[in-house]
């Protein structure tokens, strides 16, 4: 049983932030639907190089809703330099905590913030296809693909 | 803020006549019942006539009622005596669906010199029985089956399954923790020679339980100590939660219709209108074969742990099969076995009533979960893919 | 008539103040500790809250404590856990006048591949070291001692020789049942790895029991099943009996004084005065390391159970080593391995005192028990004959 700070519960219960910018500067996806955890972040940098604007999407826990809520708020208005040094343990921080077993939720804020930046300076990120992502269930993220685009 | 109860598998509330009947053996009745004196037999009294009681509610006799304390120690001492009992055999057969105090008792089996049988189930959670036939062997000390799943509420035809193993002389054990107080169960003439149960899923406290050994079955204790409980199991006897599980078995079988009747039809009227107001949400289990009280229902494309702290706040209590919920961050090995597929696992939630529930409740529910789910899926980043893709 | 309770080994009676802590718990909070929403993680506070409070009465961290089911699970516990974390060593020491939770466990093991060795001891009950120091070898996997015997109080020097065992690598349990809450104990600096305790020993409930592990010690579950207690112990928690405990335990060292003070002299005075107003008896055990509240008194060719059912006519429990009073027609292990000669053995009267008893309950017992002893030695043909010699 973990005890989640009042920060963490209001986070998740009022998420700041929620959706994608259509026309991002940066976009960066982690996680997977078999995992039961995903993050989607996407930002918009103004004149000066400065997050602008910042949203996300979430699947996943309380801590993961919450702690995506955090990054978003912790990046706006930081520079590409700056939003660079936020890590894990700034959100964590930022939410007044989080349980030991939930620390990984706050990882995938670092990790998309990782990708969206590498996104937007066109570095490309590897991605492997059919590569086994979810030991429980033993899908591939090919599959997973083929799990939303086939449901309907 | 009224708090909604619908988490009555994980544990139930303790009904007010139990906590009645428990007090005087917490304040006046403390006595030893293994000792002499007069106040201390009031307490051994007390003690045989709750025996009486659960016996009553599986309709046998009293010398073949082992009080424990809890679930997890009757499904060990059934399993660890029929093993002791017959150390020539060295094979034992369970199901994948098991709760981990059978399950992780199997493994540990395997891992110590046994060779353990898994028997797998198929989507709806019923199990595979020309598997499970084909695997019995001479070899084969002991059988245990869970009567009905505590996640999915699905019945395993357990009595016909133990008529079958004790032809060839084979121990069957049954957990039956989820079934005994919600389905009637009458032991007299059935093959299961061993049974579970626990209070605290009844209405009685926490931390206490009971295994029926039918007579005759070969026995060696599990708890090794004084000679309480015909010398099958040490340990001072925890007499309040006894006398407590005493009246809760008696509480049981009044309440053993309603819960047949009333409590099904609000479960059936959740899970309908569940069902017709929120797309993408499927029924895990067996619709037929099925406890009264339970549904568990899948919320494709979020994730569990979300739902449950977002009706936390509405004061509705229910659990999940998803891994975020767990300490062990892994999704239920119910639905795992039951090929649930992912895009609905982790997003699984047990509802599970008691007689104590009102329609009133139900129907609040029904209003208010709706809006939850469809929150919760505007977040997602699948969801969107979904509605686009 | 008033009872005066003098079994306090045998059980004691629940602390008002503890019904009180419990009550709670069997009510409003009745939330399974592992669930995710509000009105369970009320419930896992209060839990960790009776943790702390147990911790605190030995003086180790809380996350050192597990929950059992009694004082017998926890020595069961203790021993397999050593065992199976030390498959390659196939030998067990403990001594002859262990509690049957310990005793029994031991012989069990002895008929199932162990060598188990019982250490003598001698007529006043005293450990006979050297013999144990002589049997220790590279194959011991673990020593179980008892700090303080339940029939004579007798206290064994647990914390010099777990030093000597620890510097061989060998991991010591030692079964305190009848030690905690009756005298100090730090086990911060002490050399012992594991602790057994019961909680109706020291005015919980019945039914209730922790063991201590040290942190580092090796540690394989006894109760297989869920992950509850950091998956050291399958099962849903005894959450009020468990709450219960933390309040008994906060309660026993607020009476740790008195009962080292004033329970040791009403021990004192009902001991001088039996032992100066009746002929022919004794007292079994070693007056100079005991437990201070209590007293195990031979009365010479009469026999116990006749004792005590004169006594429960006057209102006074107590209990008897006498072979009628136990289950299995066989005299108190115990004064058996002490060679206590069967002339006192039969006749012995074990009475143990609590903080809850007054010295006008002592002074009644002073009065009255002179004329029951001498009433049964009037029937007793061997009294007779000793007296006409
Ligand atoms: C020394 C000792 N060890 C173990 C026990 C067993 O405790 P419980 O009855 O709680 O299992 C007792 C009491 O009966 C005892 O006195
Ligand atoms: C099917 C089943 N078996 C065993 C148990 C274990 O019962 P207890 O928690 O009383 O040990 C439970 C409940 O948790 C259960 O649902
Ligand atoms: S759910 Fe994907 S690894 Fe467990
Ligand atoms: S997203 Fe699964 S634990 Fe947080």
């Amino acid at each position: 049983m973990w005890e989640y700070t009042d920060k963490v519960k209001e986070h998740f219960l009022n998420p700041r932030n929620v959706g994608v910018i259509e026309d991002a500067d940066g976009v960066g996806e982690v996680g997977s639907l078999a995992c039961g955890d995903a993050l989607k972040l996407t930002f918009k940098l103004d004149e000066n190089e400065r997050i602008k604007d910042v949203k996300f999407q979430t699947f996943g826990c309380a801590s993961a809703i919450a702690s995506s809520s955090a990054l978003t708020e912790l990046l706006k208005g930081k520079s590409l330099a700056e939003a660079e040094q936020v890590t894990n343990d700034d959100i964590a921080n930022y939410l007044g905590g989080l349980p030991r077993e939930k620390m990984h939720c706050s990882v995938m804020g670092q990790e998309a913030l990782e990708k969206a930046i590498a996104c937007y300076r066109g570095v490309p990120v590897e991605e492997k296809e059919g590569e086994i992502v979810c030991e429980c269930f033993g899908v591939t993220d090919v599959e997973i693909r083929r799990a939303l685009t086939d449901h309907h | 803020m009224k708090t909604i109860y619908l988490d009555n598998n994980a544990t139930t509330a303790v009904a007010p006549e139990v906590v009645d009947a428990m007090l005087p053996c917490l304040r006046e009745f403390y006595g030893n019942p293994s000792s002499m004196y007069g106040p201390a037999r009031q307490v051994a009294h007390r003690l045989e006539e709750a025996r009486a009681r659960v016996a009553d509610l599986l309709g046998v006799s009293p010398a073949e009622i082992i009080f424990t304390s809890c679930g997890t120690e009757s499904d060990s001492t059934a399993i660890w005596a029929a093993l002791r009992a017959n150390p020539d055999k060295r094979h034992f057969i369970t199901s994948r669906v098991e709760h981990p105090a059978v399950k992780n008792l199997g493994e540990y089996l395997s891992r110590n010199g046994y060779r353990v049988t898994f028997m797998p189930v198929d989507s709806r959670g019923r199990p595979d029985l020309d598997f499970f036939y084909d695997h019995l062997s001479d070899d084969t000390a002991l059988v245990s089956l869970m009567w009905a799943n505590n996640e999915t509420g699905t019945l395993f035809p357990v009595e016909e399954v133990a008529r079958q193993v004790k032809e060839r002389g084979i121990v069957f054990h049954t957990d039956a923790v989820q079934a005994v107080g919600k389905i009637p169960i009458r032991m007299a003439d059935s093959a299961i020679d061993m049974l579970a149960l626990s209070g605290h899923k009844l209405h009685a406290p926490k931390g206490v339980g009971a295994l029926y050994v039918r007579k005759g079955t070969k026995f060696s204790p599990f708890m090794i100590g004084g000679h309480q409980e015909s010398g099958r199991r040490g340990g001072t006897e925890n007499v309040a939660s006894v006398v407590g599980l005493g009246r809760a078995a008696a509480l049981a079988a009044d309440h053993m219709e309603a819960e047949n009747t009333r409590v099904r039809q609000l479960r059936d009227k959740l899970e309908t209108e569940l069902l017709r107001r929120i797309p993408n949400a499927m029924i895990n289990g067996d619709p037929e074969h099925r406890l009264p009280n339970t549904t568990n229902i899948s919320f494709e494309y979020i994730e569990g742990e979300s739902i449950l702290l977002m009706m936390d706040e509405l004061g509705i209590c229910a659990s999940s099969g998803s891994a975020c919920t767990s300490g062990s961050l892994e999704p239920s090995h119910v639905l795992r076995a039951m090929g649930v597929p992912f895009t609905a696992a982790h997003g699984s939630v047990r509802f599970s009533l008691s007689v104590y529930n009102t329609e009133a409740e139900i129907d609040y529910v029904i209003e208010k979960l709706p809006a939850v789910i469809a929150r919760l899926r505007d977040m997602s980043p699948f969801w969107q893919q979904v509605q686009t893709g």
